[in-house]
Protein backbone atom coordinates (compact mmCIF):
# COMPACT_ATOMS: atom_id res chain seq x y z
CA UNK A 1 0.00 0.00 0.00
CA UNK A 2 1.23 3.76 -0.87
CA UNK A 3 -0.54 6.63 0.16
CA UNK A 4 1.21 9.97 -0.34
CA UNK A 5 0.63 13.28 -0.01
CA UNK A 6 3.30 15.77 -2.03
CA UNK A 7 3.25 19.33 -4.45
CA UNK A 8 6.03 17.33 -6.77
CA UNK A 9 3.74 15.43 -9.98
CA UNK A 10 3.27 12.15 -10.02
CA UNK A 11 3.47 9.04 -13.12
CA UNK A 12 0.26 7.03 -13.64
CA UNK A 13 2.47 4.77 -15.45
CA UNK A 14 4.62 4.13 -12.90
CA UNK A 15 2.04 3.75 -10.00
CA UNK A 16 0.20 1.17 -12.32
CA UNK A 17 3.25 -0.74 -12.98
CA UNK A 18 4.28 -1.04 -9.78
CA UNK A 19 0.67 -1.97 -8.97
CA UNK A 20 1.26 -5.27 -10.75
CA UNK A 21 4.92 -5.76 -11.55
CA UNK A 22 6.40 -9.23 -10.33
CA UNK A 23 3.00 -9.65 -9.35
CA UNK A 24 0.82 -12.66 -10.93
CA UNK A 25 -1.79 -13.00 -9.30
CA UNK A 26 -3.03 -9.21 -10.11
CA UNK A 27 -5.41 -9.85 -12.77
CA UNK A 28 -7.07 -6.21 -13.09
CA UNK A 29 -5.67 -2.66 -11.79
CA UNK A 30 -8.25 0.04 -12.23
CA UNK A 31 -7.24 3.23 -12.03
CA UNK A 32 -7.75 7.12 -11.83
CA UNK A 33 -6.16 10.04 -12.26
CA UNK A 34 -8.14 13.79 -11.70
CA UNK A 35 -6.27 16.85 -12.66
CA UNK A 36 -7.33 20.30 -12.86
CA UNK A 37 -9.90 21.83 -15.35
CA UNK A 38 -9.79 25.76 -16.69
CA UNK A 39 -13.47 26.18 -16.55
CA UNK A 40 -15.15 25.55 -13.21
CA UNK A 41 -19.14 25.76 -12.82
CA UNK A 42 -18.88 28.40 -15.76
CA UNK A 43 -16.06 30.72 -14.54
CA UNK A 44 -12.50 30.54 -16.05
CA UNK A 45 -9.99 28.80 -14.08
CA UNK A 46 -6.01 29.90 -14.23
CA UNK A 47 -4.63 28.76 -11.28
CA UNK A 48 -5.47 26.19 -8.19
CA UNK A 49 -4.11 25.99 -4.48
CA UNK A 50 -4.58 23.04 -2.91
CA UNK A 51 -4.79 23.67 1.20
CA UNK A 52 -4.69 20.56 3.64
CA UNK A 53 -4.56 19.82 7.57
CA UNK A 54 -0.63 18.14 7.30
CA UNK A 55 -1.65 16.51 10.79
CA UNK A 56 -4.92 14.55 9.88
CA UNK A 57 -4.63 14.14 5.62
CA UNK A 58 -2.37 10.41 5.54
CA UNK A 59 -4.39 9.12 8.34
CA UNK A 60 -7.76 10.17 6.72
CA UNK A 61 -6.23 8.66 3.46
CA UNK A 62 -5.07 5.33 5.23
CA UNK A 63 -8.61 4.83 6.86
CA UNK A 64 -10.39 5.39 3.50
CA UNK A 65 -7.93 3.22 1.85
CA UNK A 66 -8.42 0.53 4.70
CA UNK A 67 -11.69 0.58 4.48
CA UNK A 68 -11.66 -0.42 0.91
CA UNK A 69 -9.24 -3.18 1.78
CA UNK A 70 -11.77 -4.52 4.62
CA UNK A 71 -14.72 -4.12 1.66
CA UNK A 72 -13.20 -6.34 -1.70
CA UNK A 73 -10.12 -8.67 -1.52
CA UNK A 74 -7.53 -6.29 -3.00
CA UNK A 75 -3.97 -7.10 -4.03
CA UNK A 76 -2.74 -3.43 -3.57
CA UNK A 77 -3.52 -0.05 -3.42
CA UNK A 78 -1.71 3.87 -4.22
CA UNK A 79 -2.93 7.06 -3.69
CA UNK A 80 -1.37 10.24 -4.21
CA UNK A 81 -2.41 13.78 -3.48
CA UNK A 82 -0.97 16.80 -4.61
CA UNK A 83 -1.17 19.80 -2.71
CA UNK A 84 0.12 23.23 -3.08
CA UNK A 85 -0.01 25.53 -6.62
CA UNK A 86 -1.56 23.51 -9.54
CA UNK A 87 -2.34 24.91 -12.73
CA UNK A 88 -5.21 23.77 -15.39
CA UNK A 89 -3.87 20.50 -17.08
CA UNK A 90 -2.13 19.04 -14.20
CA UNK A 91 -2.74 16.12 -12.40
CA UNK A 92 -3.75 16.61 -8.55
CA UNK A 93 -5.00 12.76 -7.91
CA UNK A 94 -3.87 9.52 -8.62
CA UNK A 95 -6.00 6.63 -7.48
CA UNK A 96 -4.92 2.51 -8.40
CA UNK A 97 -6.61 -0.48 -6.99
CA UNK A 98 -4.71 -3.79 -8.16
CA UNK A 99 -7.08 -7.43 -8.12
CA UNK A 100 -7.71 -10.42 -9.43
CA UNK A 101 -10.40 -9.92 -10.72
CA UNK A 102 -11.89 -6.36 -12.43
CA UNK A 103 -15.21 -5.63 -10.72
CA UNK A 104 -13.54 -5.40 -7.27
CA UNK A 105 -10.90 -3.08 -8.71
CA UNK A 106 -13.60 -0.53 -10.06
CA UNK A 107 -15.55 -0.81 -6.81
CA UNK A 108 -12.60 0.11 -4.46
CA UNK A 109 -11.25 2.65 -6.88
CA UNK A 110 -14.26 4.66 -7.06
CA UNK A 111 -15.21 4.49 -3.52
CA UNK A 112 -11.89 5.83 -2.62
CA UNK A 113 -11.95 8.52 -4.51
CA UNK A 114 -15.95 9.48 -3.60
CA UNK A 115 -15.16 9.21 0.22
CA UNK A 116 -11.84 10.89 -0.61
CA UNK A 117 -13.80 13.71 -1.94
CA UNK A 118 -15.92 14.00 1.21
CA UNK A 119 -14.28 13.01 4.03
CA UNK A 120 -10.49 13.58 3.56
CA UNK A 121 -9.01 17.50 4.59
CA UNK A 122 -8.22 19.01 1.25
CA UNK A 123 -9.78 22.56 0.26
CA UNK A 124 -9.26 23.52 -3.38
CA UNK A 125 -8.95 27.74 -3.93
CA UNK A 126 -9.89 28.63 -7.75
CA UNK A 127 -7.88 31.95 -8.96
CA UNK A 128 -10.17 33.24 -11.79
CA UNK A 129 -8.89 35.93 -14.72
CA UNK A 130 -10.52 38.70 -11.88
CA UNK A 131 -10.04 37.34 -8.51
CA UNK A 132 -9.89 34.08 -6.18
CA UNK A 133 -12.43 31.68 -4.94
CA UNK A 134 -13.10 28.90 -2.40
CA UNK A 135 -14.51 25.96 -4.12
CA UNK A 136 -18.12 25.05 -2.59
CA UNK A 137 -18.38 21.40 -1.94
CA UNK A 138 -21.25 19.72 -4.49
CA UNK A 139 -24.10 17.62 -2.84
CA UNK A 140 -23.56 15.18 -5.49
CA UNK A 141 -20.10 14.37 -3.86
CA UNK A 142 -22.13 13.05 -0.57
CA UNK A 143 -24.78 11.40 -3.13
CA UNK A 144 -21.93 9.46 -4.71
CA UNK A 145 -20.61 8.84 -0.86
CA UNK A 146 -23.68 7.84 0.67
CA UNK A 147 -24.39 5.32 -2.65
CA UNK A 148 -21.89 3.31 -0.80
CA UNK A 149 -23.75 2.51 2.56
CA UNK A 150 -26.16 0.63 0.95
CA UNK B 1 -7.80 22.57 30.22
CA UNK B 2 -5.98 24.06 27.29
CA UNK B 3 -7.27 22.92 23.93
CA UNK B 4 -5.37 23.94 20.26
CA UNK B 5 -7.90 25.28 18.03
CA UNK B 6 -6.81 25.09 14.03
CA UNK B 7 -9.00 26.84 11.19
CA UNK B 8 -8.57 25.90 7.50
CA UNK B 9 -9.46 27.62 4.35
CA UNK B 10 -11.95 30.18 3.58
CA UNK B 11 -12.80 29.75 7.51
CA UNK B 12 -8.93 30.69 8.56
CA UNK B 13 -9.03 34.14 6.12
CA UNK B 14 -12.71 34.42 7.58
CA UNK B 15 -11.69 34.49 11.01
CA UNK B 16 -8.25 35.82 10.47
CA UNK B 17 -6.43 33.45 12.59
CA UNK B 18 -4.43 30.02 11.39
CA UNK B 19 -4.71 28.54 15.33
CA UNK B 20 -4.92 29.46 18.63
CA UNK B 21 -5.47 27.91 22.34
CA UNK B 22 -8.50 28.04 24.24
CA UNK B 23 -8.56 28.13 28.07
CA UNK B 24 -12.00 26.10 28.45
CA UNK B 25 -13.41 25.64 32.03
CA UNK B 26 -13.55 22.04 33.52
CA UNK B 27 -11.66 18.77 33.03
CA UNK B 28 -13.59 17.41 29.83
CA UNK B 29 -16.03 18.85 28.02
CA UNK B 30 -18.30 18.41 24.53
CA UNK B 31 -16.91 19.90 21.42
CA UNK B 32 -19.68 22.17 21.34
CA UNK B 33 -18.58 24.22 24.40
CA UNK B 34 -15.49 25.26 21.89
CA UNK B 35 -18.05 26.29 18.95
CA UNK B 36 -20.30 27.90 21.91
CA UNK B 37 -17.22 29.70 23.17
CA UNK B 38 -15.99 30.65 19.30
CA UNK B 39 -19.44 32.10 18.88
CA UNK B 40 -19.94 34.68 21.97
CA UNK B 41 -17.23 36.70 19.36
CA UNK B 42 -19.84 37.94 17.43
CA UNK B 43 -19.53 38.71 13.98
CA UNK B 44 -18.24 36.59 11.75
CA UNK B 45 -17.72 33.56 14.35
CA UNK B 46 -21.35 33.46 14.92
CA UNK B 47 -22.32 33.57 12.00
CA UNK B 48 -19.86 31.22 10.24
CA UNK B 49 -20.39 28.84 13.71
CA UNK B 50 -24.19 28.45 13.42
CA UNK B 51 -25.96 25.40 13.27
CA UNK B 52 -26.58 25.37 10.11
CA UNK B 53 -24.09 26.87 8.98
CA UNK B 54 -22.49 24.22 7.05
CA UNK B 55 -19.20 23.75 8.87
CA UNK B 56 -16.86 20.53 9.92
CA UNK B 57 -14.93 19.48 12.68
CA UNK B 58 -12.27 17.05 13.39
CA UNK B 59 -11.20 16.19 17.25
CA UNK B 60 -8.04 15.01 17.61
CA UNK B 61 -7.17 15.01 13.32
CA UNK B 62 -10.37 12.65 13.01
CA UNK B 63 -13.76 13.89 11.58
CA UNK B 64 -16.07 14.75 14.71
CA UNK B 65 -19.07 16.00 16.17
CA UNK B 66 -20.72 18.85 18.62
CA UNK B 67 -21.00 15.93 20.87
CA UNK B 68 -17.30 13.92 20.63
CA UNK B 69 -15.67 14.87 23.89
CA UNK B 70 -12.67 16.97 24.43
CA UNK B 71 -10.16 17.33 27.46
CA UNK B 72 -6.83 19.13 28.08
CA UNK B 73 -3.77 18.87 25.19
CA UNK B 74 -6.76 17.87 22.41
CA UNK B 75 -6.49 19.22 19.00
CA UNK B 76 -9.80 20.87 17.30
CA UNK B 77 -10.04 21.86 13.70
CA UNK B 78 -12.85 23.67 12.50
CA UNK B 79 -13.24 24.08 8.55
CA UNK B 80 -15.32 24.10 5.54
CA UNK B 81 -16.74 21.18 3.55
CA UNK B 82 -13.65 19.27 2.16
CA UNK B 83 -13.46 19.83 -1.76
CA UNK B 84 -9.77 17.59 -2.70
CA UNK B 85 -9.66 14.93 -5.59
CA UNK C 1 -11.16 8.11 -30.06
CA UNK C 2 -8.41 5.37 -30.35
CA UNK C 3 -9.40 1.62 -30.72
CA UNK C 4 -6.54 -1.08 -31.62
CA UNK C 5 -6.21 -4.59 -31.67
CA UNK C 6 -2.22 -5.46 -32.17
CA UNK C 7 0.28 -8.27 -31.03
CA UNK C 8 2.48 -5.82 -29.37
CA UNK C 9 2.49 -4.65 -25.68
CA UNK C 10 0.97 -1.04 -24.91
CA UNK C 11 1.91 1.97 -22.17
CA UNK C 12 -0.57 2.67 -20.23
CA UNK C 13 1.00 5.62 -18.82
CA UNK C 14 1.60 7.12 -22.36
CA UNK C 15 -2.48 6.25 -22.93
CA UNK C 16 -4.01 7.81 -20.39
CA UNK C 17 -1.33 11.10 -20.64
CA UNK C 18 -3.18 11.08 -24.45
CA UNK C 19 -6.30 11.06 -23.34
CA UNK C 20 -6.08 14.70 -21.58
CA UNK C 21 -2.75 16.21 -22.67
CA UNK C 22 -3.84 19.80 -23.94
CA UNK C 23 -7.36 18.72 -23.06
CA UNK C 24 -8.62 21.45 -20.20
CA UNK C 25 -11.85 20.02 -20.26
CA UNK C 26 -10.87 16.59 -18.83
CA UNK C 27 -11.14 16.75 -15.60
CA UNK C 28 -11.23 12.83 -14.89
CA UNK C 29 -9.26 10.17 -16.28
CA UNK C 30 -10.77 6.45 -15.57
CA UNK C 31 -8.70 3.19 -16.80
CA UNK C 32 -8.03 -0.22 -16.83
CA UNK C 33 -5.45 -2.80 -17.43
CA UNK C 34 -6.23 -6.53 -17.72
CA UNK C 35 -3.33 -9.01 -16.80
CA UNK C 36 -2.48 -12.36 -17.55
CA UNK C 37 -2.79 -14.37 -14.10
CA UNK C 38 -0.38 -17.57 -13.50
CA UNK C 39 -3.25 -19.23 -12.23
CA UNK C 40 -6.74 -19.61 -12.74
CA UNK C 41 -9.40 -21.85 -11.55
CA UNK C 42 -6.92 -23.19 -9.28
CA UNK C 43 -4.10 -24.57 -12.31
CA UNK C 44 -1.08 -22.82 -13.07
CA UNK C 45 -0.78 -20.79 -16.35
CA UNK C 46 2.37 -20.99 -18.35
CA UNK C 47 1.01 -19.52 -21.20
CA UNK C 48 -1.86 -17.33 -22.66
CA UNK C 49 -3.02 -17.65 -26.32
CA UNK C 50 -5.41 -15.02 -27.59
CA UNK C 51 -7.37 -15.85 -30.77
CA UNK C 52 -9.79 -13.57 -32.54
CA UNK C 53 -12.00 -12.87 -35.51
CA UNK C 54 -10.22 -10.24 -37.31
CA UNK C 55 -12.93 -9.07 -39.60
CA UNK C 56 -15.36 -8.70 -36.42
CA UNK C 57 -12.85 -7.65 -33.54
CA UNK C 58 -12.80 -3.38 -34.22
CA UNK C 59 -16.47 -3.38 -35.24
CA UNK C 60 -17.60 -4.81 -32.14
CA UNK C 61 -15.22 -2.93 -30.40
CA UNK C 62 -16.23 0.04 -31.77
CA UNK C 63 -20.08 -0.29 -31.10
CA UNK C 64 -19.69 -1.17 -27.43
CA UNK C 65 -17.33 1.94 -27.61
CA UNK C 66 -20.16 3.90 -29.59
CA UNK C 67 -22.57 2.99 -26.62
CA UNK C 68 -20.70 4.11 -24.14
CA UNK C 69 -20.82 7.44 -25.99
CA UNK C 70 -24.30 7.45 -26.37
CA UNK C 71 -24.82 7.09 -22.85
CA UNK C 72 -22.43 8.89 -20.94
CA UNK C 73 -21.51 12.45 -21.80
CA UNK C 74 -17.49 11.58 -22.14
CA UNK C 75 -14.38 13.42 -23.65
CA UNK C 76 -12.48 10.77 -25.54
CA UNK C 77 -12.28 7.34 -24.99
CA UNK C 78 -9.49 4.77 -25.75
CA UNK C 79 -9.39 0.50 -25.95
CA UNK C 80 -6.47 -1.63 -27.21
CA UNK C 81 -6.71 -5.12 -26.93
CA UNK C 82 -4.10 -7.86 -27.50
CA UNK C 83 -4.08 -10.87 -29.22
CA UNK C 84 -1.28 -13.72 -30.14
CA UNK C 85 0.68 -15.01 -27.56
CA UNK C 86 1.16 -13.68 -24.02
CA UNK C 87 2.55 -15.23 -20.71
CA UNK C 88 2.01 -14.21 -17.30
CA UNK C 89 2.74 -10.78 -15.60
CA UNK C 90 1.42 -9.25 -19.78
CA UNK C 91 -0.45 -7.12 -20.06
CA UNK C 92 -4.17 -7.83 -22.36
CA UNK C 93 -6.14 -4.77 -22.24
CA UNK C 94 -6.50 -1.42 -22.07
CA UNK C 95 -9.58 0.75 -21.21
CA UNK C 96 -9.30 4.53 -20.64
CA UNK C 97 -12.03 7.07 -20.45
CA UNK C 98 -11.49 10.62 -20.33
CA UNK C 99 -14.76 13.06 -18.69
CA UNK C 100 -15.55 16.12 -17.30
CA UNK C 101 -16.63 14.68 -14.07
CA UNK C 102 -15.36 11.41 -12.21
CA UNK C 103 -18.46 9.36 -12.09
CA UNK C 104 -18.51 9.29 -16.38
CA UNK C 105 -15.83 7.92 -16.36
CA UNK C 106 -15.55 5.36 -13.73
CA UNK C 107 -18.99 4.04 -15.20
CA UNK C 108 -17.75 3.70 -18.97
CA UNK C 109 -14.74 2.33 -18.03
CA UNK C 110 -16.06 0.04 -16.54
CA UNK C 111 -19.64 -0.72 -18.65
CA UNK C 112 -16.58 -0.96 -21.93
CA UNK C 113 -15.04 -3.99 -20.25
CA UNK C 114 -18.46 -5.71 -18.91
CA UNK C 115 -19.34 -5.47 -22.38
CA UNK C 116 -16.32 -6.27 -24.24
CA UNK C 117 -16.23 -9.65 -22.01
CA UNK C 118 -19.18 -10.47 -23.14
CA UNK C 119 -19.62 -9.21 -26.98
CA UNK C 120 -16.00 -9.47 -28.24
CA UNK C 121 -15.09 -12.00 -30.42
CA UNK C 122 -11.53 -13.07 -28.65
CA UNK C 123 -10.83 -16.08 -27.64
CA UNK C 124 -8.03 -17.38 -24.41
CA UNK C 125 -6.34 -20.50 -24.73
CA UNK C 126 -4.16 -21.47 -21.75
CA UNK C 127 -0.58 -23.51 -21.40
CA UNK C 128 -1.13 -25.46 -18.04
CA UNK C 129 1.66 -27.60 -17.36
CA UNK C 130 0.93 -30.44 -18.79
CA UNK C 131 -1.31 -29.52 -21.68
CA UNK C 132 -3.80 -26.48 -23.08
CA UNK C 133 -7.38 -25.90 -22.25
CA UNK C 134 -9.65 -23.33 -23.57
CA UNK C 135 -11.13 -20.58 -21.06
CA UNK C 136 -14.43 -21.22 -20.41
CA UNK C 137 -17.00 -18.59 -20.32
CA UNK C 138 -18.18 -17.20 -16.25
CA UNK C 139 -21.69 -16.68 -15.82
CA UNK C 140 -20.23 -13.76 -13.67
CA UNK C 141 -19.24 -12.04 -16.76
CA UNK C 142 -22.70 -11.89 -18.17
CA UNK C 143 -24.40 -10.86 -14.83
CA UNK C 144 -21.59 -8.04 -15.16
CA UNK C 145 -23.29 -6.96 -18.16
CA UNK C 146 -26.58 -7.17 -17.45
CA UNK C 147 -26.68 -5.17 -14.50
CA UNK C 148 -25.97 -2.17 -17.62
CA UNK C 149 -29.32 -3.14 -19.21
CA UNK C 150 -31.56 -1.83 -15.97
CA UNK D 1 -27.30 -19.15 -52.29
CA UNK D 2 -23.20 -20.07 -51.14
CA UNK D 3 -22.28 -18.41 -47.75
CA UNK D 4 -19.09 -19.06 -45.99
CA UNK D 5 -18.92 -20.59 -42.91
CA UNK D 6 -16.27 -19.29 -39.83
CA UNK D 7 -14.98 -21.37 -36.88
CA UNK D 8 -13.28 -20.24 -34.17
CA UNK D 9 -11.15 -21.36 -30.98
CA UNK D 10 -12.79 -24.71 -29.78
CA UNK D 11 -15.36 -25.27 -32.09
CA UNK D 12 -12.60 -25.31 -34.90
CA UNK D 13 -10.18 -27.27 -33.56
CA UNK D 14 -13.37 -29.95 -33.14
CA UNK D 15 -13.98 -29.79 -35.97
CA UNK D 16 -10.83 -29.89 -37.38
CA UNK D 17 -12.22 -26.92 -39.85
CA UNK D 18 -11.09 -22.93 -40.13
CA UNK D 19 -13.69 -21.90 -42.52
CA UNK D 20 -15.70 -23.51 -45.63
CA UNK D 21 -18.10 -22.55 -48.50
CA UNK D 22 -22.19 -24.37 -48.08
CA UNK D 23 -24.52 -24.29 -50.83
CA UNK D 24 -27.99 -23.98 -49.43
CA UNK D 25 -31.15 -24.32 -50.76
CA UNK D 26 -32.88 -20.98 -52.20
CA UNK D 27 -32.45 -17.58 -51.93
CA UNK D 28 -32.57 -16.63 -48.18
CA UNK D 29 -32.84 -17.90 -45.14
CA UNK D 30 -32.21 -17.95 -41.83
CA UNK D 31 -29.39 -18.72 -39.60
CA UNK D 32 -30.80 -21.92 -38.34
CA UNK D 33 -30.75 -22.98 -41.94
CA UNK D 34 -26.93 -23.17 -41.87
CA UNK D 35 -26.93 -24.85 -38.53
CA UNK D 36 -29.56 -27.87 -39.23
CA UNK D 37 -27.47 -28.64 -41.98
CA UNK D 38 -24.53 -28.68 -40.29
CA UNK D 39 -25.79 -30.63 -37.12
CA UNK D 40 -26.72 -33.33 -40.35
CA UNK D 41 -23.14 -34.37 -40.33
CA UNK D 42 -23.18 -35.94 -36.91
CA UNK D 43 -21.08 -36.56 -34.55
CA UNK D 44 -19.16 -33.67 -32.86
CA UNK D 45 -21.47 -31.21 -35.61
CA UNK D 46 -24.43 -32.35 -33.90
CA UNK D 47 -23.24 -32.11 -30.03
CA UNK D 48 -21.75 -28.77 -30.44
CA UNK D 49 -24.63 -27.61 -32.40
CA UNK D 50 -27.33 -29.00 -29.77
CA UNK D 51 -30.27 -25.92 -29.08
CA UNK D 52 -28.81 -26.02 -25.79
CA UNK D 53 -24.88 -26.30 -26.61
CA UNK D 54 -24.12 -22.60 -26.01
CA UNK D 55 -22.40 -21.91 -29.20
CA UNK D 56 -22.59 -18.55 -30.77
CA UNK D 57 -22.93 -17.43 -33.88
CA UNK D 58 -22.26 -13.63 -36.25
CA UNK D 59 -23.45 -12.83 -39.14
CA UNK D 60 -21.44 -10.53 -41.26
CA UNK D 61 -19.37 -9.67 -38.60
CA UNK D 62 -22.52 -9.02 -35.94
CA UNK D 63 -23.30 -11.30 -33.48
CA UNK D 64 -26.86 -13.09 -34.25
CA UNK D 65 -29.18 -15.41 -33.78
CA UNK D 66 -31.01 -18.43 -35.47
CA UNK D 67 -33.66 -16.05 -37.13
CA UNK D 68 -31.06 -13.78 -38.31
CA UNK D 69 -31.51 -13.74 -42.35
CA UNK D 70 -28.89 -14.86 -44.63
CA UNK D 71 -28.68 -14.76 -48.21
CA UNK D 72 -26.05 -15.60 -50.69
CA UNK D 73 -22.36 -14.32 -49.78
CA UNK D 74 -22.88 -13.65 -46.70
CA UNK D 75 -20.17 -14.83 -43.98
CA UNK D 76 -21.61 -16.60 -40.75
CA UNK D 77 -19.15 -17.85 -37.79
CA UNK D 78 -19.72 -19.83 -35.46
CA UNK D 79 -17.59 -20.03 -31.90
CA UNK D 80 -18.01 -20.25 -28.03
CA UNK D 81 -18.78 -17.67 -25.63
CA UNK D 82 -15.96 -15.19 -26.06
CA UNK D 83 -13.75 -14.94 -23.05
CA UNK D 84 -11.66 -11.83 -23.88
CA UNK D 85 -10.38 -9.14 -21.60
Amino acid sequence: MKIQVQESDFDPGAEIAALHAGQPKVGAVASFVGLVRDLNDGESVTSLTLEHYPAMTEKSLREIVDQAMGRWSLLDVSLIHRVGELKPLDRIVFVGVASMHRGEAFAACEFIMDYLKTLAPFWKKEGTPGSERWVEAHASDETAAERWKK
Amino acid sequence: MKIKVLYFARLREVFGVESEELELPGERAYAAAVIDMLRKRGGAWSEELALDAGYRMAVNQTLAGLVTPVQDGYEVAIFPPVTGG
